[in-house]
């Protein structure tokens, strides 16, 4: 089932098991409304996420990537969310150059007792995909199809 | 010692009545300090009480409109030596980040206003921009044997969230800065208390007994007169002084400075240009015997 | 794969928002789904049983349930299909309810995502593979962290329940804050009374090994097999040697050594035992007050002491101690109640804390047992306790209860009546909690019974007056201000974490919430479960606790801990690493990146080859995205399981 | 009578144009600094001066075809009851390829030999092969990476061609080498050619003046069979191969494919894609077991079945037509006609006793 | 070149010692150059030393684990080493390495851009500031500056940083002191559109030879890289540029921090797409957060292969 047409955008989240998929629940169990573009992709750690699982999703069309992990110091893993700040860090800077906008891509940290702060980080960064708009669509298997499709939008 | 500091000045409503020596003192001394000031062109009611008590976007669109002005002048930060006017214009830049009230206010005025604007009052700039330690450099008559003590008022730190100086509760920067000019300062407990405000006008029973009870305080710590930062603090328990020993029964003759007027004579400028003559309770005693100590102790040296 | 899918309504936690059936529907539509149904609730024995009979029917190889948190039930459905037949890794859940259902209303919008995300789950499950633990045997001893009311009583039941313990102690005695209390409530019974005696259990039992004056360096391992890292700090005292007999701290010359046992309502000496029951009895150098250590004259101490025990050159020691659990129970500090600047921010000496006022009670405190003010000695007529100081706050940061203030500020206006019958106290109050056994009716004593002055409302400004504390407040009752001249004021000032809490969170790798509490399994369910197996919490570590709570959370922690330690083996668990021998190319980043320690080279055939440990592999996947080329797979959350949930989601 | 006919440079846009009303054409031109075969656009230039660095390989066998598209329908009554639908995907319509070389084109017939054979007929293969035309373009210009002469072909070999075209002043004479290149010369934009066949046969003599002369590879099968155990020596001419695909890809005449199936929810695709036997998967087995380990080996292979066993099955053909792009692109600079020598000249070491 | 005999000398010294010693020489036309086993005596002779020497030979070293390998090395082919001995991929006691210093080489497609049609090389003469191309019987001169390598142009590290033996004398670290991104700049400007087409467009005419990958030096997975798995699946066999630019994401970020620019990918593109680029956006990328650079000091670990608990370049969002 694709998105609502016109109402959501498609935006996957990586969550780390331990402490963001937990907030995310605390934000349910508290009942803090959230817009419902977000599908949630739960992995052990944010240590666990190949960056180019977000390079994947993005390509494949995905509008926006959210990871999340335990904050700095409370992996649960001890180590896996100071892999991945690098990582992910790295991979954010990356991104512009092959075309996708900066805010396509974001991590943050929230803890399971954070559901607060779930509910605000999935809020503003919902928006702000909604305000990128659509990300740059690869379609058929010659450039020239997507090519023609973006020229035809600019038009 | 930043020496470009470079202000708009707001002087607000009451400087050109009741607290003209504010004014002119704070004038005075930021010129001896090599502060300068340049006066917001065509400003206008800032909007306090009466207007706020009415309604918060006309308020806010008058100090909306000060603030463009200041804009205008091509200056990033506005000063002010009246605490209500600096209430009004910082809840005006803060109430204005919302999208709906900004349109609301945005209506009244014939322009949109920028109102990106930081203010501040004289007190603030004073501490955290020049420095306690370079006003001190500058004392060239310490207030020797001046027994004093401070008194800020309710609305001068109030709300800290949008005051965002000194505290709430505790205040130390004009005792720090008495201290600094060689006053001997005794801690005022009620220092943030109120003085009644504006009831003067309709309950002025309120106002003695609040501004009594600031009176008394000061007589029990004994301190020999106080220091405000605000206009009506000021008028309260100087112009005032006399009605409320008639209504409480008590016999004070406490001078009420405005803290600009002692930091002036510290650094050495004539009473007259720092508005003594315009005091109701006459500090003349006082300002002698500090010349006395002065003298006694120059002798001794 | 045959795969069944089970979308629960949970009553109308789900339903209400989720068209459960429509869900279902889609269900039938994806690959590997031969057979879906929305269920009322799937937890349920029925709803259990239909997952059973389901699978026996139609012959189904892989389960989905569309319902609560994984979190919540994960394990629940997974003994469901382990009792059917399959494989409990041959099963995902798709958590329409805390992450759909129950954070918006538009019905149509949460159906939509509820069918992505069972897509999403089936999608991975045609990836799964079964995965089969592995047994390994544990060590039956138990660590606990803090010697606390709390501690001492899971030490005490673990030990009698015949394990070997170790307590770790940070201060130079056990027995925490409780020790430091004059009388508990709603008894008014002795405090050292009741708890002295299990101090003396806990240093007197053959199973307890006690490390007082430590604390915890370092923790590595698993469940079953923690190995810690002890740090004993120096005392410059032989504790062996050491008497306790206290001429040491006699004749010590430096006398304004800092008193934390008595909230330094008065000074101790360089040398000191904290308090006559101590336990250990032993003195200990604070080197900061120190001539000796701190100018290398004096050493009086060391010509006094009979038995010779003191040490000027003694260090830190570590110690590495092996354990199977662990229980922390590392209590509470008080909130720094000086950021209220209109209680006079610390300047006034006769605003003190209600723990200061309770050594100040305690007739072996300072002042043994009379009630003086700070500043001059007097005994004070009238006391103010102000209620919620640092609780109930939002301005300072600390907007919870901290739930036992009501109860102690009433046994401490008893007491005060007590001690001075011409006394009058007053308590301002927010609201008075008193939700327990016999505790309402010990406040309705404290108000009927010893004329306490209860004003209902905040107190907005003390200072000095004269030689007396003006206490301005209002009472919201009467809908008036009200100005109380006291002799002496006491704040109840509430409870935090203690301090270092997070950062041994961190080496125990349990949450903590912004307070500093550490975090429970679950609020309801596992009270003193962590998410990481095989530690446990006990007291006030979790949140703050009156003492039959936290004794009831030491027992609660010890239960857990001897049932853990019935079996003789544990199984790990398989959600680990595997290294596909073939595609590693031995180039050691996975190794370098473990945390762990988990991958070791090998020699495969004259190739260096990666291989994991299973057992101390904890399953975290950073070797997994590590590995350039894919060769080390965390099990059950594989490349292709989560690129089959990524492409289920973006297909162009 | 063959059919000649002269064609102007700068009428060339334009006869490709009316060829493109009918069919889809493909044209050399520069796509950053490479020169490949796309479809045919007015607005770009076409480049016909020397070979293209990729061959039109790709209009008959493309680099990734689509087989079968298949989809599974799940019954209604019952959704563990599933029906797969697969539909062959054939290639449409008719292509002319204009600008390839007699090297590039004549590689197909080694592919003819493959797949359209008796036994078995590749239908994929077979559609677009006859419905492909192809306008050759002989050779000017030589380059130092040519070696057609050696393997029985030359700069203007029309075999596998439709129309051959030879540059000569101003344009290009097209002669029709077989009965549908015949139909391409229709347009009236192609003037008679006759008064230029002189020039053009002047223009290849030169050509073949340039290419100097060719070493006799006929004992070339049996060599590279004599070596063949000699693992050392393909260590040797193997030691500076970097096992990329890049010969493989760019020859004309390697024709090696994988198939895979690709499928997304419950549709998907059957996959034929290039395969490359300098690849370590070419031959890896299931069990992980790989008969050809090393990039000797399959280096070996490479050689040794363009040089020996292609031969050996089809009648002492060489199955590599001499354009030399596997030496012009090869990162590494391995040069296989260097190796085919080496085998051919390789004596044993005679060990005394 | 004065040094080559020098070389020569010094390979003959080592070679005894030694399986092979892999350098230059000259190739199927004389402007080109391939690498040269030197297996024994015979085979020294052969060695030239030119700008025309390319190829990274650091390439080689990690399919050769376990033999004595002698290796030629640029300035920038020294820091692939540096790098593979860093991460453990080849044995610093089975590699002797030979150091010149480089003046730079030349870009063949600038050649051939300045040229035109370059297919029958007749003869190539060089000297310190040009060289003079025969084409066809046409010579054609050219300045040594405009055919150089574009990474030449900023070359930081002329000298082996790692040498056993080393012959000539050194040349003096050349300015700028910081690798040199203005190209990569300029292209950053351009709008994100711009971007995302521009790489469509290039990729388009890729392949899928993986010579990018092949002729890394550092691409050490070889013949398991993820291109081609199907578990891990990463990639499908189909004919799209999605697949085609994804596999370049991978490798420019498997590269992250271990990239020394050498430009091999670049150089061994059969169809000369630009890829060098997404590598030089990811060192930018490193040298900024981590403050670091591949493959100069034998002690240090790659970035994303450790990390530090605070870090202080990187400013994460604040919600």
């Amino acid at each position: 089932m694709p998105v609502l047409e016109g109402k959501e955008l498609r935006i996957v989240g990586f969550l780390c098991n331990w402490c963001s998929y937990g907030g995310a629940d605390t934000a349910g169990v508290g009942r803090f409304n959230q817009p419902t573009d977000l599908r949630i992709i739960k992995v052990p750690c944010s240590g666990r996420i190949d960056p180019l699982f977000i390079v994947k999703a993005l390509m494949n069309g995905a509008d926006g990537v959210l990871v999340s992990g335990c904050h700095p110091r409370d992996c649960h893993y001890s180590e896996g969310n100071f892999y991945a700040r690098r990582r992910l860090e790295i991979m954010q800077k990356f991104l512009p150059i092959l075309g996708y906008e900066p805010g396509r891509f974001e991590y943050t940290w929230v803890s399971a007792s954070e559901g607060q702060r779930w509910q605000q980080v999935v809020t503003e960064f919902t928006d702000q995909i909604h305000k990128l708009g659509p990300a740059p669509k690869i379609v058929g298997p010659e450039a020239s199809d997507t090519l023609s499709l973006m020229q035809a939008a600019l038009k | 010692m930043n020496t470009s500091l470079n202000y708009a000045y707001y002087p607000g409503c009451s400087s050109t009545g009741t607290s003209v020596e504010y004014d002119m003192s704070s004038r005075a001394i930021c010129a001896a300090l090599g502060i300068q000031l340049q006066d917001v062109p065509d400003w206008s009611c800032c909007g306090s009480t009466p207007a706020h008590t009415v309604d918060h976007s006309l308020s806010s669109a008058l100090s909306a409109r000060n603030l463009d002005q200041v804009a205008s002048m091509g200056l990033d930060s506005c000063i002010t030596p009246c605490p209500s006017c600096l209430a009004n214009l910082k809840t005006a830049k803060h109430k204005m980040q919302d999208e709906n009230f900004r349109d609301k206010v945005n209506k009244l005025l014939e322009k949109p206003a920028n109102t990106q604007v930081e203010t501040k009052s004289v007190l603030q700039i004073l501490v955290e921009d020049y420095g306690i330690e370079n006003i001190k450099k500058k004392v060239v008559k310490p207030l020797t044997g001046l027994v004093v003590g401070a008194y800020y008022g309710c609305i001068l730190n109030r709300p800290a969230e949008l005051m965002q100086f000194d505290s709430r509760e505790h205040p130390m920067a004009m005792d720090n800065i008495m201290e600094a000019l060689g006053a001997t300062v005794v801690p005022f407990p009620l220092k943030v208390e109120c003085c009644g405000a504006s009831f003067g006008i309709p309950r002025k029973d309120v106002v003695m007994r609040l501004s009594g009870k600031l009176l008394d305080t000061a007589q029990e710590i004994g301190a020999l007169a106080l220091v405000t930062a605000c206009p009506l603090c000021q008028m309260n328990l100087d112009m005032r002084q006399s009605q409320i020993n008639r209504a409480n029964g008590t016999k004070h003759n406490i001078p009420i400075f405005y803290f600009t007027q002692l930091l002036g004579l510290a650094l050495g400028l004539t009473e007259k240009e720092l508005g003594m003559d315009k005091l109701c309770v006459s500090p003349r005693t006082l300002l002698n015997s500090i010349a006395k100590e002065e003298q006694i102790k120059e002798k001794a040296a | 794969m045959k795969i069944g899918v089970f979308v629960c309504h949970c009553g109308s936690n789900i339903e209400a928002t989720v068209d459960t059936a429509t869900v279902a529907a889609a269900a039938r539509e994806f690959p590997g789904v031969v057979f879906a149904t929305d269920t009322m609730y799937t937890c349920s024995e029925p709803g259990q049983d239909e997952i059973v009979d389901a699978i026996k029917e139609h012959n189904l190889d892989g389960i989905v349930v569309a319902s609560c948190s994984p979190r919540m039930h994960e394990q629940t459905f997974r003994r469901t299909v382990e009792r059917a037949g399959l494989n409990k890794y041959l099963f995902e859940m798709a958590n329409i309810r805390e992450h759909v259902s129950w954070i918006g209303k538009d019905r149509e919008a949460n159906t939509n995502k509820a069918v992505d995300l069972v897509r999403m789950a089936s999608e991975k499950l045609m990836n799964n593979q079964p995965l089969y633990p592995k047994k390994f045997t544990i060590n039956k001893r138990v660590l606990i962290i803090g010697g606390g009311v709390a501690g001492i009583q899971a030490a005490l039941d673990c030990a009698d329940g015949g394990l070997e313990v170790v307590m770790v102690e940070k201060t130079s005695t056990i027995g925490g804050k409780m020790a430091k209390l004059d009388k508990t409530f709603p008894t008014v019974d002795c405090s050292s009374c009741i708890l002295g005696p299990r101090m003396v259990d806990v240093a007197q039992h053959p199973n307890i090994t006690l490390y007082a004056f430590s604390e915890i360096e370092e923790i590595n391992g698993y469940v079953g097999n923690f190995e810690i890292k002890v740090k004993k700090k120096a005392t410059y005292v032989d504790w062996d040697a050491c008497t306790g007999c206290g001429i040491c701290m006699e004749k010590c010359p430096s006398k304004k050594a800092t008193d934390t046992f008595n909230e330094e309502i008065d000074f101790t000496k360089a040398i000191n035992i904290p308090f006559a029951q101590a336990i250990p009895k032993k003195a200990k150098i604070d080197p900061e007050f120190c001539t000796m250590l701190k100018k290398g004259k004096c050493g009086v101490c060391a010509k006094v002491c009979p038995s010779g025990c003191i040490d000027y050159e003694m260090k830190d020691e570590f110690i590495t101690e092996k354990v199977g659990a662990i229980v922390t129970a590392t209590g509470f500090d008080l909130f720094d109640w000086t950021v209220y600047e209109e209680y006079g921010g610390g300047r006034y000496p006769d605003v003190i804390t209600s723990l200061q006022y309770e050594r100040m009670l305690s007739a072996s405190g300072p002042t043994g047992g009379h009630i003086k003010r700070p500043s001059d000695g007097k005994e004070p007529k009238d006391v103010v306790f102000i209620q919620c100081v640092g609780s109930r706050d939002k301005s300072v940061g600390r907007p919870y209860c901290t739930g036992f203030c009501c109860m102690y500020t009433a046994k401490q206006a008893i007491l005060t009546k007590d001690h001075l019958p011409g006394s009058q106290s007053y308590v301002f109050y927010m609201d008075i909690r008193a939700a327990g056994k016999l505790y309402d009716e010990f406040t309705r004593r404290a108000m009927e019974e010893y004329d306490t002055n209860y004003i209902r409302g905040r107190v907005s400004m003390i200072y000095p007056k004269g030689d007396k504390l003006l206490v301005r407040g209002a009472d919201t009752l009467m809908g008036t201000q009200v100005e109380v001249d006291a002799d002496l004021v006491v704040l109840a000032v509430g409870a935090e974490a203690s301090k270092g809490a997070s950062k041994l969170a961190e080496k125990l790798r349990i949450s903590y919430d912004s307070y500093g509490f550490y975090m429970e399994g679950h609020p309801k369910l596992k009270p003193v479960e962590t998410n990481t197996a095989g530690v446990y919490l006990a007291g006030a570590c979790q949140g703050p606790k009156d003492i039959p709570s936290s004794v009831a959370q030491g027992s609660a922690a010890a239960a857990k801990v001897l049932g853990l330690f019935s079996k003789d083996q544990l199984e790990s668990d398989p959600q680990v690493s595997t290294v596909d021998i073939k595609r590693c190319i031995g180039c050691g980043k996975c190794i370098q990146t473990c945390p762990f320690g988990a991958i070791k080279e090998i020699d495969f055939r004259g190739m260096i080859k990666a291989n994991v440990i299973e057992t101390i592999c904890q399953g975290c996947g950073i070797c997994t995205s590590t590995c350039p080329q894919g060769a080390v797979q965390l099990q059950h959350s594989t490349d292709n399981q989560i690129l089959s949930e990524v492409n289920a989601l973006c297909q162009f | 009578m063959t059919l000649v006919k002269y064609l102007k440079s700068t009428d060339l846009k334009s006869w490709l144009a009316e060829l493109a009303e009918k069919n889809s054409v493909f044209a050399p031109r520069y796509e950053g600094d490479s020169v490949i075969f796309a479809p045919f656009d007015p607005e770009q230039e076409i480049y016909t001066k020397s070979a293209a660095t990729v061959p039109p390989k790709k209009t008959v066998f493309p680099q990734s075809e689509k087989l079968v598209d298949f989809t599974y329908h799940k019954d209604p009554e019952n959704p563990g009851k599933t029906l797969i639908d697969g539909k062959e995907v054939l290639p449409q319509g008719t292509t002319v390829v204009f600008g390839g070389r007699p090297c590039d084109v004549r590689g197909f017939s080694m592919f003819d030999r493959v797949y359209l054979t008796k036994e078995t007929t590749d239908i994929y293969y077979k559609a677009r092969r006859d419905n492909t035309s192809f306008i050759t373009i002989a050779c000017e210009f030589t380059e130092s990476t040519c070696f057609c002469h050696w393997v029985g072909s030359s700069p203007s070999d029309p075999i596998g061609s439709d129309v051959l075209a030879v540059p000569v002043k101003g344009g290009f004479l097209l002669t029709a080498v077989s009965a549908r290149g015949e139909t391409l010369l229709t347009s009236k934009l192609l003037l008679e050619g006759k008064p230029k066949v002189e020039e053009a046969e002047e223009v290849l003599d030169k050509v073949m003046e340039n290419l100097g002369k060719a070493p006799d590879l006929s004992k070339s099968p049996g060599k590279l069979l004599e070596v063949f155990d000699n693992m050392e020596f393909w260590e040797k001419v193997s030691a500076k191969c970097i096992s990329c695909g890049t010969c493989t890809y760019l020859c004309p005449t390697c024709y090696c494919f994988n198939i895979t199936d690709e499928i997304q929810g419950l549709k998907g695709s059957r996959i034929r894609s290039w395969d490359n036997c300098m690849s370590a998967l070419f031959t890896m087995e299931a069990s992980g077991h790989n008969p050809r380990p090393t990039k000797a080996h399959r280096l070996k292979n490479r050689v040794g079945h363009k040089f020996s066993y292609y031969p050996d099955l089809h009648d002492g053909i060489i199955s590599c037509y001499g354009c030399g792009r596997c030496i012009k692109s090869c990162p590494a600079g391995v040069d296989i006609r260097e190796i085919v020598l080496k085998a051919i000249e390789f004596m044993p070491t005679v060990v005394e006793e | 070149m004065k040094f080559q005999e020098e070389l020569k000398e010094s390979i003959r010294k080592a070679l005894p010692e030694l399986d092979v010693v892999i350098g230059w020489c000259g190739s199927f036309d004389p402007l080109h150059a391939t690498p040269h086993f030197i297996y024994g005596e015979e085979d020294i002779e052969k060695l030239e030393i030119s700008p025309l020497n390319v190829h990274n030979l650091a390439t080689y070293l990690p399919g050769m684990r376990g033999k004595k390998v002698g290796v030629v090395v640029k300035g920038c082919d020294s820091r692939s080493v540096v790098e593979l001995l860093q991460e453990k991929l080849i044995s610093r006691d089975d590699i002797t390495i030979f150091g010149f210093p480089c003046t730079g080489v030349i870009d063949q497609s600038k050649v051939k851009k300045a040229i035109g049609y370059v297919g029958n090389v007749q003869s190539c003469d060089m000297s310190d500031e040009s060289l003079v191309v025969v084409v066809d019987d046409k010579p054609h001169s050219l300045k040594l500056s405009e055919v150089l390598a574009e990474k030449c142009k900023s070359c930081r590290y002329p000298d082996a940083i790692i040498s056993d033996y080393f012959v000539g004398d050194r040349i003096a670290k050349k300015d700028p002191a910081e690798p040199n991104y203005k190209e990569l700049e300029k292209f950053e400007k351009l709008a994100v559109s711009e971007r995302f087409g521009y790489w469509l467009k290039e990729l388009d005419r890729c392949i899928r030879c993986y010579a990018c990958r092949s002729a890394c030096p550092l691409c050490v997975c070889r013949d398991h890289c993820i291109a081609e798995s199907r578990d891990p699946h990463w990639l499908s066999q189909e004919n799209n540029v999605r697949d085609k630019l994804m596999f370049q994401v991978i490798h420019a970020y498997h590269m992250a921090g271990r990239c020394t620019e050498c430009g091999e990918c670049q150089r061994a593109c059969p169809v000369d797409i630009p890829i060098l680029m997404l590598k030089q956006k990811m060192n930018k990328e490193v040298l900024d957060i981590f403050n670091y650079e591949a493959g100069v000091n034998l002690k240090d670990t790659p970035p994303l292969l450790s990390f530090k608990m605070e870090e202080e370049n990187i400013t994460e969002k604040d919600w």
